[in-house]
């Protein structure tokens, strides 16, 4: 007799129950306590008809159905979608040269780069918004700068409470999370595909363009849902700087459970966004896939 | 099989998920104190038969046994076993004697019982100046060292060697062979290892597995496997063979004769049956078992060189036989009178003596 | 110098530059924080007014602040080390627990990334009421557990997928234990990843006031007081003061931790170059 | 042992409002803080109980409907006479037998500040912040109380009852100012900067702002619209699960104290509910503090933002609005 | 040198940052349609200078010339030059056709005519069925023939290729080089390829360049580099070698004759010269050119075995002549009456006409 049954093939015995016990158990308490007990929550929630309580009453589809009846929820998610793309495509763009350089030129300066490019990320975050203010305020830096060299007569009011200020903003808050994962992607292209391309007749830009370029999207596409999911989602940035035309969905998601006191529909809206954030992050996965991610 | 092996694998299959075979009911009896070697192509099943032994595959059915106790559900730290890593798996946070210490320092030991037995295993492998080292100044050669030392200090009855020497170079490679093959047979301790260098295998081995799609195809000493390969497989794994496509004529005493197109060849047959007359058996014969000669004798055949190749000691001939059948034909370059060229015809024939054997596919 | 590299210069030089001006874009509203720090006006503005030291004064032993920035580093030390716990343990049986369970739970600890805030900090309010200590410090650690989670998980995973596979079956072949081969091989070879990741965790939940908000008894945290006293015109400057303060406190851990992990990368490439893969 | 759990907004909760509370139970108050009193319902409800809270008059009934409150025993409170009777009588705030809801602590006005060197001679009105000339710089409240009830008073419907078709009034202009407005804001940080660089010429503020910008030298003018200004009041509510109703009731004594009030309309400009501190402070300060000596005439020509009876629905169109629907 | 080399290395130098020899005032004349092996130890310059002649590294000093004209400061795309990598160097993210056709679509030439003759390059490596195929799907050495198509269909004027087949198993190994072989016959083209494997440098190559620390120790022919090593270290290096340290007692015509301990010898000198009477020299001897009897007769000297390890078509003993000179020593297996065990004396003489080399160090 087999000790081990055919067919159930683990590769390799079991741990002990008492190690796989004690290893199992602060990510099992978290991920099944808190986070399954938050979606859970926010999926009954969403199901439930609003009377001002806490849990609400009834099942009901009414407020999905409310939130695929008015166009307003979905031009307000588009436009998320739009200023996250914005942010990400400005973000992913600004941020590969600065990826390039890393893995490609900056040799002993490397150390010192990564460095400086993450450091931004440890102050608090409020902070860097308001600095931005100052920035884009009416006699912030950027007029003062403007009018100072002459480009300019007149203050302008058109960068701050602007979708551009929350793209800027944002892009500017989320570049050390672009730019490492293209550096990781850049810095594993074996040196030996650009000799390779370089040697069979590539000139410098072809070989970028032909070679490089593909071999990044894995890390680009990791760069993007980086930048991506989180800003969809953000209502923070945008009510500080935006302006009411940078209303994103996370404002409305936020005054459901605050000031209109409609949490199942506020669930119910979350569970929408969260659908769709998960529907890009599918699709980019399929990209990664198909680009041949190596990881 | 042996009375009382040492390790037994009993009707072993190891099935991987999505299906692909890696072991297929493998019996395989270790004798204590032998050098055992697995041989055969990538994928054959060498290294899962290594990991079932040590315990970090599980079978899928089947037993392992050793000294007769069934060990199948042991995990790898209950096991007598001890394995070298290809990669030597050293512990890059570890200097030099805590890796080799470090299975001694999991067992209930005096300090001073295991820094002097750490002391003796590195001096074993000829590596005692360097037990303070951190292991990322140790060249490849001693790093495998340590690796070895590492695995010896816990005495294991069976140490595993999962293709131990293919990381070094040539030259480092045939010394390590020969302090391998030394420190087996001073420790007495039963070493099984994992290479596809068949020299290695015939020059190190007291007995080879040859492994073929996770089956065995033959298990026997050096000088047997290389003479009387029991498969096709075997015979061409091992050193090159002429497999010969030959009729039979008739027997000879203990000989049969066979012709391979004109070429008269002699074989013996293991079992000392006879095929029927008539009959096409494939024989082998090894290049340099045959010989070459500018004329045309009784007992040769003609052969047009299509290349020849140098070999440092010897001319490799690859020379086709009447109706387009292939051989090859280690000629020694020292030869006195040999001459040809590519496109000549050499008259080929079988040394007196040669021991060609009679192959199943 | 070779071809390759001569070449690589000319179009490095422009990259260079480009690097330069992104890093004045990095820099330029940050280094403003300082700047208006000593500014002896309440509007954030140019031209300057003066300098003054009076906003640090205001800062220096202002009690609420100091409880609040205590508060914060309590908690983000406890959270970071739960969610570096847990990124740890989750990833180290994702991958080698082998078990529906240890993937299951690896994947689910990875999507709060999808919640928004204003959802975790709801649910998590209602959890702690339900089970009874309500808002509370410790609130706010189960709260960023789950927030930095993700993070913890992704930077473990990768280390331990990093660590050849035979370096753990050596240790069990030698006869170390599940635990002793997690706790002096697997745990010591991933430090240089339990301290980013427990960095990360740190620097996230020192930032985040989103769920603070909901989970906060009556120990606000730093960002919590500083979205506060941003309400009030008169703060700003102390505000900017406090920035100023905790740019140069990030400044020197960033640079600490920089420094930990070029040792990490350091250790990383050895074990990649004693384990040739 | 224990502590006395006060949620009130950010700061709110100084120690130099409740000095007496403070001489008297040394072990002082664990005070939560809120930005937004819709806020603190929402957590609230979701299981927060401290045992007394500050939210504004016009959320008591909110709060109440979910069964959150206790009455107040006005016999326990010292200073319950002093309190001036325009805030003791507001609706809504009795609970019956001398009990209420809300003890009034402290108010405020709501109106446009301008600057007065950017916008010229404007007429008094509301009707400033949907004036086609400053678009984009001007800014308005983000609450519901406060930019919904003014379009609604322009819009010739009462704020705080209406049926579905006056609000969609209202709607119709909230939705004709949204296009001229720079931001939606409660962060009056900004909002003050912003005035004070002339990005913005006109937002709503509360009066505290007006008497920075000016103490700062900024030209401004708060200004005293046809409409009637708003004006906001809040108050200590209880918990229903109050635990320490003693210390509740010291606390919002201590509160209801002339220092307390007279510090309050000292400190932040906002004015205290108790007659007692308004004739501590001397008239030239409340001049200058744009505060009258006595509210209860001022405030009979103010809008008093009591509860909506369609608060959440109003919010809901207002949030509509902004994200531009 | 050759009057008109196809490629010509001129004095070149490469110095790498930190000071590191990468080559060492190298000359190399390569000629046209010829097979080139650059043979040597790990880090001895092989590969350093296969990226010279591919314009990868540009050199410290020196020149390298194509068809008489400077190449030095070209790029490497601008080189008629093609290489195929070690490690393949195929794009991930591109299938079998787009590879090859890589080179192609950077030139101008039409759709048809790339796809014709990605289709002939595919052909002639085999792999015409593999032309849609994602470069994940192949095997390795379907891989190393995508490389090798890849690299020949831009017709190069020299095809570099650096190990190309060290990562393939022994079987495909052989196989490949003799498809390469073909290959480059067939087409005619100059093949530079860097091996560190001497049996396929000594059967594939028309000439052998060994090197040793940046520097060529020797360039000929296989056959000529077997017999007449220029150096210890090109002896040592190619096949094994006994490097016995001997007097010399005489000359004999042409003949020079040594005694190494006990065991007489005689070299040839490739100057002439001869060395002074009584002087030591180092000569080289193969383990084959060594005899083994059991029998004292003249001109043998006794040496005790150590060990006798089993090399299948032969035996090899490594014995201990007179005072602690260890030699090894080829004994063919089936030589009748060849009877010895470890700790026996074995009389061991030089085979006649053995042609021993005196070496240089
Ligand atoms: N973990 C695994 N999952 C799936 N298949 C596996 C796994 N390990 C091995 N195999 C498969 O099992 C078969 C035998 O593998 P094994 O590693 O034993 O070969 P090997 O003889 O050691 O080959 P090599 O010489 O390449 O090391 C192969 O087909 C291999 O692909
Ligand atoms: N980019 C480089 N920077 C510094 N040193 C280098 C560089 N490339 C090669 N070297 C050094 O130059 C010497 C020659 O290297 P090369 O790669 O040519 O050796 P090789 O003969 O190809 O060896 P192998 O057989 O190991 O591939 C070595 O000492 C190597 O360390
Ligand atoms: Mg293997
Ligand atoms: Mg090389």
């Amino acid at each position: 007799m087999s000790t081990i049954a055919a067919g159930q093939s683990l590769p390799e015995s079991r741990s002990s129950p008492a190690f796989r016990f004690a290893m199992l158990l602060p990510g099992g308490l978290v991920t099944f306590f808190l986070i399954l007990f938050a979606l859970g929550l926010v999926l009954f929630l969403a199901f439930r008809g609003n009377n001002g309580s806490l849990l609400g009453a009834g099942l009901t589809v009414a407020n999905f159905a409310t939130v695929a009846s008015d166009p307003l929820y979905w031009t307000v998610t588009l436009r998320s979608l739009a200023i996250a793309g914005l942010v990400t495509l400005a973000t992913v763009v600004t941020a590969y040269p600065v990826a390039y350089y890393l893995a490609f030129h900056a040799g002993r300066r490397r150390g010192l780069l990564l460095f400086l490019v993450t450091l931004p990320f440890w102050t608090s975050y409020l902070l860097r918004v308001f600095a931005w203010k100052i920035v884009l305020a009416y006699n912030g830096v950027l007029n003062s700068a403007l009018i100072e060299s002459g480009i300019w007569s007149e203050p302008t009011l058109a960068f701050l409470n602007t979708p551009a200020a929350v793209v800027v903003t944002l892009a500017h808050a989320y570049a050390p999370f672009a730019i490492l994962p293209i550096y990781v992607a850049l810095d594993t292209i074996p040196k030996s595909l650009l000799e390779a391309a370089s040697d069979l007749g590539a000139k410098p830009f072809t070989s970028f363009r032909r070679v490089v370029l593909p071999n990044s999207m894995p890390g680009v596409l990791a760069a993007a849902l980086v930048v991506f999911v989180p800003t969809v989602g953000d209502y923070v940035t945008p009510a500080m700087v935006g302006g009411p035309a940078s209303t994103m969905i996370g404002s409305l998601i936020q005054s459901e459970f605050g000031k209109a006191n409609d949490w199942p529909f506020g669930a119910a809206l979350s569970v929408c966004v969260m659908l769709v954030i998960l529907c890009v992050v599918l699709v980019a996965r399929d990209a990664d896939r198909r680009f041949g991610s190596r990881t | 099989m042996a009375p009382d092996p040492l390790v037994r694998l009993d009707a072993v299959s190891k099935i991987f998920p999505g299906g692909i075979v890696g072991l297929d009911t493998v019996d395989l009896d270790i004798a204590r104190g032998e050098f055992l070697t697995l041989l055969g192509p990538s994928g054959c099943g060498k290294t899962t038969s290594l990991r079932v032994i040590a315990g970090f595959e599980s079978p899928s059915s089947g037993k392992v046994l050793l000294e007769s106790r069934d060990i199948t559900a042991l995990r790898p730290f209950d096991r007598p076993v001890n394995t070298v890593f290809q990669d030597y798996a050293l512990f890059p946070h570890m200097n030099v004697a805590e890796n080799v210490g470090f299975g001694l320092s999991l067992r209930k030991l005096s300090g001073t019982e295991q820094a002097k037995r750490v002391g003796e295993a590195l001096d074993m492998v000829g590596l005692g100046d360097k037990i303070g080292a951190r292991v990322s100044e140790l060249s490849g050669g001693q790093r495998q060292r340590v690796a070895l030392a590492r695995a010896i200090v816990c005495e294991p009855r069976v140490l595993l060697l999962d293709e131990p020497l293919s990381a070094l170079d040539a030259h480092l490679r045939e010394q390590m062979q020969v302090e391998l093959k030394r420190l087996q047979s001073r420790l007495g301790t039963t070493f099984v290892m994992v290479t596809h260098d068949q020299t290695e295998a015939l020059s190190i081995s007291d007995r080879i597995v040859v492994m073929n799609k996770g089956r065995i195809e033959q298990i026997a000493p050096p000088a047997t496997l290389y003479d009387r390969p029991a498969t096709k497989f075997v015979a061409s794994f091992i050193g090159t063979m002429n497999l010969l496509q030959s009729r039979f004529v008739g027997r000879d005493g203990d000989r049969l004769r066979f012709t391979a197109g004109p070429l008269p060849l002699e074989a013996v047959s293991e079992t000392g049956e006879a095929p029927g007359e008539g009959s096409v058996r494939t024989i082998g014969v090894r290049p340099e078992d045959l010989l070459v000669a500018t004329e045309a004798e009784p007992g040769t055949a003609p052969a047009r060189v299509n290349s020849i190749v140098f070999h440092g000691r010897t001319l490799r001939l690859h020379a086709e036989l009447g109706q387009g059948m292939p051989v090859v034909i280690d000629a020694p370059r020292r030869a006195e009178g040999f001459q040809f060229s590519v496109g000549d015809v050499a008259y080929i024939s079988l040394r007196r003596g040669a021991n060609c054997p009679m192959l199943s596919s | 110098m070779s071809a390759a590299r001569s070449e690589a210069n000319a179009g490095g030089s422009w990259l260079g530059l480009y690097v330069l001006a992104y890093l004045v874009f990095l820099y330029l509203p940050i280094l403003l924080i300082p700047l208006f720090s000593f500014n002896d006006s309440i509007q954030a503005a140019f031209p300057l007014q003066g300098f003054t030291l009076q906003w640090y004064a205001t800062l220096y032993g202002n009690p609420a602040l100091s409880s609040a920035l205590a508060n914060s580093l309590v908690i983000a030390a406890i959270a970071a080390s739960g969610a570096t716990l847990c990124g740890i343990t989750v990833s180290y049986m994702d991958l080698y627990g082998r078990s529906p369970l240890a993937a299951t739970i690896s994947a689910i600890a990875r999507l709060p990334i999808l919640i928004p805030g204003v959802i975790v900090g709801i649910s998590l309010l209602i959890l702690v009421n339900l089970v009874g200590f309500g808002p509370s410090r410790l609130a706010i650690v189960l709260g960023h557990i789950l927030v930095a989670l993700p993070t913890t998980v992704v930077v473990m995973r990768s280390r331990f997928a990093a660590i050849p596979k035979t370096i753990r079956e050596a240790a069990l072949d030698l006869g170390a234990s599940d635990w002793t081969t997690f706790r002096r091989v697997m745990l010591p070879l991933s430090l240089p990843a339990v301290l980013s990741a427990f960095m990360l965790a740190f620097l996230t939940s020192f930032d985040e006031f989103i769920v603070v908000f909901f989970l906060a008894g009556t120990e606000p945290t730093l960002p919590l007081y500083i979205w506060s006293q941003l309400r009030f015109p008169r703060s700003l400057p102390t505000v900017m003061a406090l920035g100023t303060a905790i740019l140069v406190v990030s400044f020197v851990i960033a640079g600490l931790a920089e420094i930990l992990r070029h040792r990490g990368l350091g250790a990383s490439r050895r074990t990649a170059a004693v384990n040739p893969a | 042992a224990d502590k006395l759990q006060y949620f009130t907004w950010s700061g709110y909760e100084l120690p130099d409002f409740n000095k007496s509370f403070l001489a008297a139970h040394p072990d002082g108050v664990e005070a939560s803080i809120f930005g937004d009193d819709d806020d603190a319902f929402t957590k609230v409800k979701a299981g927060f109980r401290p045992d007394i809270a500050h939210p504004c008059y016009d959320k008591v009934a909110r709060w109440n409907k979910e069964g959150l409150l206790q009455p107040i025993d006005t016999k326990r409170i010292k200073n319950w006479d002093s309190i001036f009777p325009v805030f003791k009588n507001l609706p809504d705030l009795q609970a019956g037998d001398g009990k209420v809801w809300m003890v009034p602590w402290d108010w405020g006005n709501t109106s446009i500040l301008y600057r007065t060197d950017l916008v010229k001679n404007p007429e008094a009105s509301w009707n400033l912040l949907w004036d086609k000339q400053y678009a984009g710089r001007m800014a308005t409240i983000d609450a519901v109380h406060d930019t919904p009830v003014v379009a609604a008073l322009l819009a010739g419907v009462n704020p705080f009852d209406m049926t579905p078709e006056q609000m969609d009034k209202v709607a119709e202009k909230l939705r004709e100012q949204r296009p001229l407005l720079s931001n939606y804001t409660t962060d009056m940080t900004s909002v003050e900067q912003a005035l004070a660089s002339g990005q913005l010429v006109a937002a709503m503020t509360w009066n505290a702002s007006a008497t920075s910008l000016k103490k700062q030298g900024v030209p401004v003018e708060f200004m005293k619209p046809k409409e009637g200004m708003l004006t906001w009041a809040c108050g200590f509510v209880m918990l229903k699960d109050a635990k320490n109703v003693d210390l509740a009731y010291d606390f919002i004594n201590s509160r209801l104290e002339t220092d307390s009030g007279k510090y309050l309309i000292q400190a932040y400009g906002y004015g205290s509910s108790t007659s007692s501190a308004f004739a501590a402070v001397p008239k030239e300060e409340l001049d200058k503090l744009q505060l009258p000596s006595d509210p209860e005439v001022m405030l009979k020509t103010t809008v008093f933002t009591g509860p909506m009876k369609q608060n959440d629905d109003l919010a809901k169109m207002f949030e509509k609005v902004k994200a531009g629907g």
